[in-house]
């Protein structure tokens, strides 16, 4: 009968989560179409226990043949993971490496640190390694501490300032009020890593309502698509975006299908790399019709 | 201590409290009282409403403390919370019901006073003793029937249970048969007499002169919160109890009120009005300026049946006519703007919002009246102290919420907020409950009132002289049935009992 | 609640006690803190922004105080906003396909939004006073709907609204009257409203009486069923008039609008001194909790002096002691009861 | 609510109803949904799962069950389970540093659970009772607080177990007695003990009284502010056996950890037939109803038929449905007052 993959992905909480939605249900609608006798099951989850739980019906109720995951959280889920992998399953891992590595066939990495490193490294060349930054973070998790560590690492020993690191949640509201609070705060920002798109957006109206466009620009990360639109027409508020691709997901479904119909033994890592996105490469990324 | 040792030191002081203050803020409501409460004694304490009856007996109970005064139990000071007071054997049975609505009869009676079986409930048993209590008292209530189900008089035989269940020393009954039928009385006085016997020392207070008479020793007397005296209770005749709390003299009681003349129109008719499981087939006619009154043992029917009429019981059917034209009310409000106005018997429960002012209590049934968009404020507040005057309603302070006001005066403004509607039909159900008899008068005077000027009434009471003294008719209800409808001399005592317990009489329509 | 009040008065001999005054003394106290904690607080500038925000939360809380003060609870009003805010892009998004951008386009907007937070208020109101639901169930149930229905409606993504409507939409959000920004102005008229309602009207006297005892309410012919549902209709408009000025400040609605915004709006109300098992409630009390929450957010952004993972901390602590301020008036006279 | 019940009684004469049998015809419809679904819904793999994972909603929903009934309030269960569960990590993975892996090593880690939850339970009541601070208010903050301490600890991370740790600890979760897996086993435990403790004992009838009316419990020499406190340390107790179930299932702790998790054990309560406003509690009708919240979430991973955006809806639906069907009972009764 059919080879069975389940795909299990977080919920579309925020932009970028979203993006991994619309990407897997498209490669989905895909896989299935090239492939006539894979099928694929999609399931999202909130937080770490549901994914989780997920899992066990994944084996337990479809008795999947093979596993792509992009976990909410690393940590939590390595044993649930390595169960599915006991079951017999072929198990991909996107984005968020497991503290076990043994367990993953296929490891699609997205490099949370590079991303950190990517942008820090603009900021320094930017801002001639000295000047005031502000630092709007996402959620307190280990993807967030990755980032952040490799960003601050890339910026040491230089003469840039970080005024202030607050948490924005990868949320526009959020993004929107922290900056407002920074603007009010400190009377001169030479530049802003917001590290994520959604909170970019927050950021830029705040900025606007201060009318301080003028002083600072902004770095987001994760390559949304109004984003980059605004790399692309130059915009100097937001001269460039550090790619960290939800398409990523696509990849890992795609390795994994193709193992399920040739049988070919894959097994490696394939590191997703967060390029720097400029006004010259900004098309290559541009794409108007995805969600993200 | 147990019945034979308490018998031995009867007329001993038990209880006696010497000069007690009470103040709520800024305004005293105690100056003074003094009590001596000696065992196998019933203390009767009269007073008019807001006297501060139950103010003092809450005080004796430690459920206030006294803001001044000294209490002294077997001669030794005491200072104590109702909690202390109760194991000293210090029960208060409230004036209003104590009762937690979703528990049930077992439930409530033993509440703070669980029987365990090692770590564990004795339900059996507590079923088994809640059951015996209740049958010392003839009441059908069921160990297990929710508070919340029960008739308002079952209540009141709960509270009673409960106090009779932690054997008292002084037990303490704040108008226990305000909602009680004659019957039902009966027992409570054979109780009462039983506890006597046991040395028991009772304190008694009950707007219903003629209970005093039948079972104080002694009476002591409260005016607006000061001390008037205490007298044996022989010594004193109903007249002088009256004289004394009120301060004057009373005129009779009874208003004379003449019969609606036989050309007067027909205000309201009701043909064939049922309502499964609470009433059936009930149609009576009501003539303008009459006052029919509505006679029956608790649970007959006759709450049910006015509910069902001003619209309160979607369940019920019949035909009613007010004024010749056929109306339907789908809810009290479609009532109300007909001119029929219903005054709950539950005061507590579907009277008044305790935890809110005065004011809005008494507005609140007739706000259509002060507010076209906005409501007028001033309107109100207006129409609020004419009532206070027109009912003579007494609280220190008019911003006091309703639970902190004399049970009396509380009826008083249920009273006034169904008036403020200006209804051309009354129905009162139990409207003189916990009222002093000086104000009864007042009430009845009221009534008469209303009647003269071409107001119709219903009016339902478990006092058979105040349906005898007013009304033009009676009628009888017996287990959901109209019995009869008594006129001119049937209306007597003994027949309206024969109808009421069905011993006369099967369904009658006019 | 009210019985403590007025005990007080009697207590003091006068009309005015701790718990009148309460949320003042902590809004002031939350004052005097965030001056202590960083001199921009007192900007102009940063005023102005926490008043702006406190809107938002401040409309929902008002409509909140009607539902809880008739002994009712509406946990899904942070999911509407996100899905009403979804449509409304949505709509002014085709229209705008269709005919040129322009004050049109927006207008129609608002009224959709109003029509969409009239009917969620209705469903809700309708489930619980006929269906006979808990309104804690309903609305938890409506919570989770509203928000499935705005990520799929949004594919998952971000709703954006496009960018000519935008520009003549910004200003709502942006612009100010005399200084005052707009939504503070609408913060203020809903206030006001919602004020006069409650305290002046028959239905306000009816959600007290209801919220106190239901079955007295019946007895005094009001209509139970009829004002409970008009409560959550109440609560439905606010949502429509918050997400109204919401939506121009982002221009954007995604599954994330809005989450937790029932907590925030329920504690505002409660921090404000309404009852949450019903029967009491205080408009400006509502005003003021909506100010104290933004309020410590905005000071905890000021300062740098305390870890960011330690956020909840302070804000549970603030939140815990500012309630205790104003009830300190309880101490005495529940003793006396 | 509970006349309903006797009313019926004495209607049908008969001592049961569908308030009693509802949360269980709402079981059963969901069961024959799931079958039809997918005959893998019936296989016992997937029964274990279910059954299992609704164990630690449905501990926690024990406790609430009586935070409740005395008409209190836990916003905090979720957080403190994330706090909880992070210090016994913390405090094994120090004392694997120190000796060799072992029962000892866990044995720590659960006492600690416990004394923790004792601990935060106590604070929770003594906040509320002694500091007459509404039960909402004070475990809002607390919700905050435990959450960001976690946090802290974490230091924005996942806390994890060592591995060693680990294997001496996963049989507690995955193991399984005559094929009844241990958390089941826990649950039942809970389940009984509670049974017991809110119909067969003292305490358990003075939550009744107090929810029900704390005035006439107070009169009635009920310990009114000790009873609630104890409410909330069973409410802690509660939390620590679900973490101490929860830490070996994925051995780790972070700030995501237990999210919502509040609002799932109070949903299972209240579809269980407890009232919200206290008074009324049956922990039957909880363990039924976090049956039901599992089921629904298992329900929708039969089928891939709907996308999953709208997950949350059909999630929303059935609940309101299933509650519905329990209340039916409602109908007739309210009609007769
Ligand atoms: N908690 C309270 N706060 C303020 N005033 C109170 C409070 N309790 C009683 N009062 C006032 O004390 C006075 C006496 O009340 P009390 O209930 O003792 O009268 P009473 O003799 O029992 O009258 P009734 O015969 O109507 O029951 C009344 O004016 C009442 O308003
Ligand atoms: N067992 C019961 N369960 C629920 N409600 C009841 C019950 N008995 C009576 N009621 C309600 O209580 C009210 C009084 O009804 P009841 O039949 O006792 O009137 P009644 O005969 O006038 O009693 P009373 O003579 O005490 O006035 C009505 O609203 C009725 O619906
Ligand atoms: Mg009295
Ligand atoms: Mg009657």
């Amino acid at each position: 009968d059919k080879f069975k993959i389940g795909v299990s992905i977080p919920t579309a909480t925020h932009g970028w989560t979203g993006g991994v939605n619309f990407h897997a249900k498209e490669t989905k609608a895909r896989l299935e179409k090239v492939y006539p006798d894979l099928e694929i099951i999609l399931v999202t989850a909130a937080d770490p226990t549901a994914q989780a739980n997920d899992l066990e019906d994944l084996v337990s109720i479809h008795a999947i043949d093979a596993l792509v995951i992009l976990p909410t959280d690393g940590g939590p889920l390595t044993d649930p993971i390595r169960r599915v992998k006991e079951s017999g399953a072929l198990v991909t891992v996107v984005d968020r490496a497991l503290t076990d590595n043994t367990i993953h066939d296929v490891y699609v990495a997205g490099n949370n640190p590079e991303l950190g490193a990517v942008s820090a490294k603009y900021i320094k060349k930017a801002l001639g390694g000295k000047g005031n930054i502000v630092i709007l973070r996402g959620l307190p998790i280990v993807i967030d501490e990755e980032r952040f560590d490799a960003f601050m690492d890339g910026i040491k020993d230089t003469d840039i300032k970080v005024l202030d690191h607050k948490h924005a949640n990868w949320n526009r509201d959020d993004g929107f009020t922290v900056m407002q609070d920074f603007l009010a705060r400190f009377p001169k920002i030479d530049a802003v890593w917001a590290q994520d798109d959604d909170i970019a957006l927050g950021v830029i109206e705040a900025v606007k309502q201060a009318g301080r466009e003028d002083e600072l620009f902004i770095v987001g990360g994760a390559g949304m698509k109004d984003i980059i639109k605004r790399v692309m027409d130059g915009d100097r508020l937001t001269p460039v975006d550090v790619l960290y691709p939800p398409s990523m997901i696509s990849t890992a479904m795609e390795v994994t299908a193709l193992k399920a119909v040739t049988g070919a033994p894959i097994k490696g890592e394939y590191i997703v790399g967060s390029p720097l996105i400029t006004k010259e490469n900004a098309k290559d990324y541009y794409f108007p019709n995805s969600p993200f | 201590m147990s019945a034979t040792a308490q018998a031995e030191n009867h007329d001993a002081v038990v209880l006696s409290a010497t000069g007690i203050y009470k103040n709520f803020g800024p305004n005293e409501v105690l100056h003074g009282v003094d009590l001596d409460l000696r065992a196998g004694e019933v203390h009767a304490l009269l007073g008019e409403n807001g006297a501060g009856k139950s103010t003092f007996v809450k005080i004796l109970s430690g459920y206030e403390a006294p803001s001044n005064g000294q209490l002294l139990m077997d001669g030794a000071v005491c200072r104590w919370t109702s909690e202390e007071a109760e194991d000293a054997g210090v029960i208060l049975i409230h004036q209003e019901f104590n009762l937690a609505e979703q528990m049930t009869v077992e439930e409530s009676i033993f509440l703070g006073r669980e029987i365990k079986k090692g770590l564990f409930l004795n339900k059996g048993e507590m079923q088994r003793l809640s059951a015996e209590y209740l049958e010392a008292l003839d009441c059908k209530a069921s160990p297990l029937a929710r508070i919340h189900d029960l008739p308002i008089s079952d209540k009141q035989m709960v509270e009673i249970a409960k106090a009779t269940s932690r054997n008292a020393r002084v037990l303490i009954l704040d108008e226990p048969t305000a909602v009680l039928t004659g019957k039902e009385t009966e027992v409570l006085f054979k109780l009462i007499d039983r506890l006597k016997a046991q040395g028991v020392a009772i304190v008694y207070i009950s707007h219903k002169l003629e209970e005093i008479e039948r079972i104080a020793d002694k009476i002591t007397i409260l005016r607006d919160g000061t001390w008037v005296g205490s007298y044996p209770a022989k010594d004193l005749s109903k007249d002088d109890m009256a004289r004394l709390m009120v301060g004057r003299e009373l005129n009779d009681l009874y208003p004379r009120i003449n019969p609606p003349a036989d050309t007067a129109p027909i205000a309201m008719s009701i043909t064939d009005f049922s309502s499964p499981g609470k009433f059936e087939g009930a149609s009576f006619e009501l003539r303008e300026g009459e006052v029919l009154g509505f006679a029956g043992l608790v649970g007959a029917g006759r709450t049910a049946l006015m509910e069902a009429i001003v619209g309160l019981d979607s369940q019920s059917s019949g035909s009613l006519t007010l004024y010749g034209k056929v109306v339907e009310f789908k809810g009290l409000d479609e009532a109300r703007n007909h001119g029929v106005a219903y005054l709950t018997k539950d005061r507590k429960e579907k009277g008044l919002l305790q935890s809110l002012g005065m004011c809005p209590n008494f507005s609140l049934f007739s706000l259509h009246k002060f507010s076209n968009l906005l409501i007028d404020g001033r309107k109100e507040k207006d129409a609020f102290h004419a009532a206070i005057e027109t009912f003579d309603i007494r609280a220190g302070d008019l911003s006091v919420n309703v639970g902190s006001l004399s049970g009396g005066n509380q009826q008083k403004l249920l009273l006034a907020k169904v008036m403020e509607v200006a209804p051309k039909v009354v129905i009162i159900d139990e409207p003189t409950r916990g009222i002093d008899v000086g104000t009864k008068s007042q009430i009845y005077h009221f009534i008469a009132e209303l009647a003269a000027s071409g107001h119709s009434i219903i009016l339902l009471s478990s006092e058979m002289t105040e349906i005898i003294g007013l009304s033009h008719r009676v009628a009888v209800m017996c287990a959901g049935r109209l019995t009869a409808v008594l006129k001119g001399d049937e209306i007597e005592e003994h027949e309206i009992m024969r109808y009421a317990t069905g011993l006369k009489g099967n369904a009658v329509n006019e | 609640m009210s019985s403590v009040t007025s005990q007080l008065d009697q207590k003091l001999g006068l009309k005015l006690d701790l718990k009148t005054v309460g949320p003042f003394l902590a809004l002031i106290a939350l004052f005097v803190l965030g001056i202590l904690v960083n001199q921009a607080f007192l900007s102009t500038g940063n005023l102005t922004n926490i008043l702006t925000r406190s809107s938002f939360i401040g409309i929902i809380a008002v409509g909140a105080t009607f539902v809880i003060t008739a002994g009712g609870i509406d946990l899904s009003v942070g999911s509407m906003a996100a899905f009403i805010s979804g449509c409304m892009i949505v709509i002014m998004n085709t229209l705008a396909a269709t005919m040129e951008p322009g004050i049109m386009i927006v207008l129609a907007g608002v009224l959709a939004s109003i029509i969409l937070g009239t009917a969620a208020g209705f469903v809700n109101g309708f489930l619980t006073t006929k269906g006979k639901i808990e309104a804690f169930i309903v609305t938890l149930g409506t919570m989770g709907i509203y928000r499935s229905l705005v990520t799929y409606v949004a594919d998952g993504g971000t709703l954006s609204l496009n960018r000519a409507t935008r520009d003549v939409y910004r200003p709502v959000y942006y612009d100010d009257f005399l200084g005052i920004p707009f939504p503070v102005l609408v913060f203020l008229v809903v206030a006001v409203l919602g004020y006069i309602i409650l305290n002046r009207t028959v239905f306000g006297r009816h959600c007290f009486a209801i919220g106190s005892n239901e079955n007295v309410a019946r007895y005094s012919a009001v209509h139970v069923d009829r004002v409970k549902t008009l409560t959550y209709i109440v609560q439905g408009l606010c949502v429509s008039i918050a997400t109204i000025i919401y939506v121009p400040r982002l221009g954007s609605a995604s599954a994330q609008t809005g989450t937790l915004w029932e907590l925030e709006a329920i504690a505002a109300v409660i921090i404000g001194g309404t009852v949450l098992k019903g029967g009491y409630g205080r408009i400006w009390g509502t005003v003021v909790g909506a100010l104290i929450l933004t309020m410590i957010g905005n000071i905890l952004n000021l300062t740098d002096s305390i870890s960011n993972y330690l956020n909840g901390t302070v804000q549970g602590v603030i939140i815990v002691v500012a309630v205790f301020l104003q009830r300190g008036s309880w101490r005495l006279s529940k003793k006396k009861k």
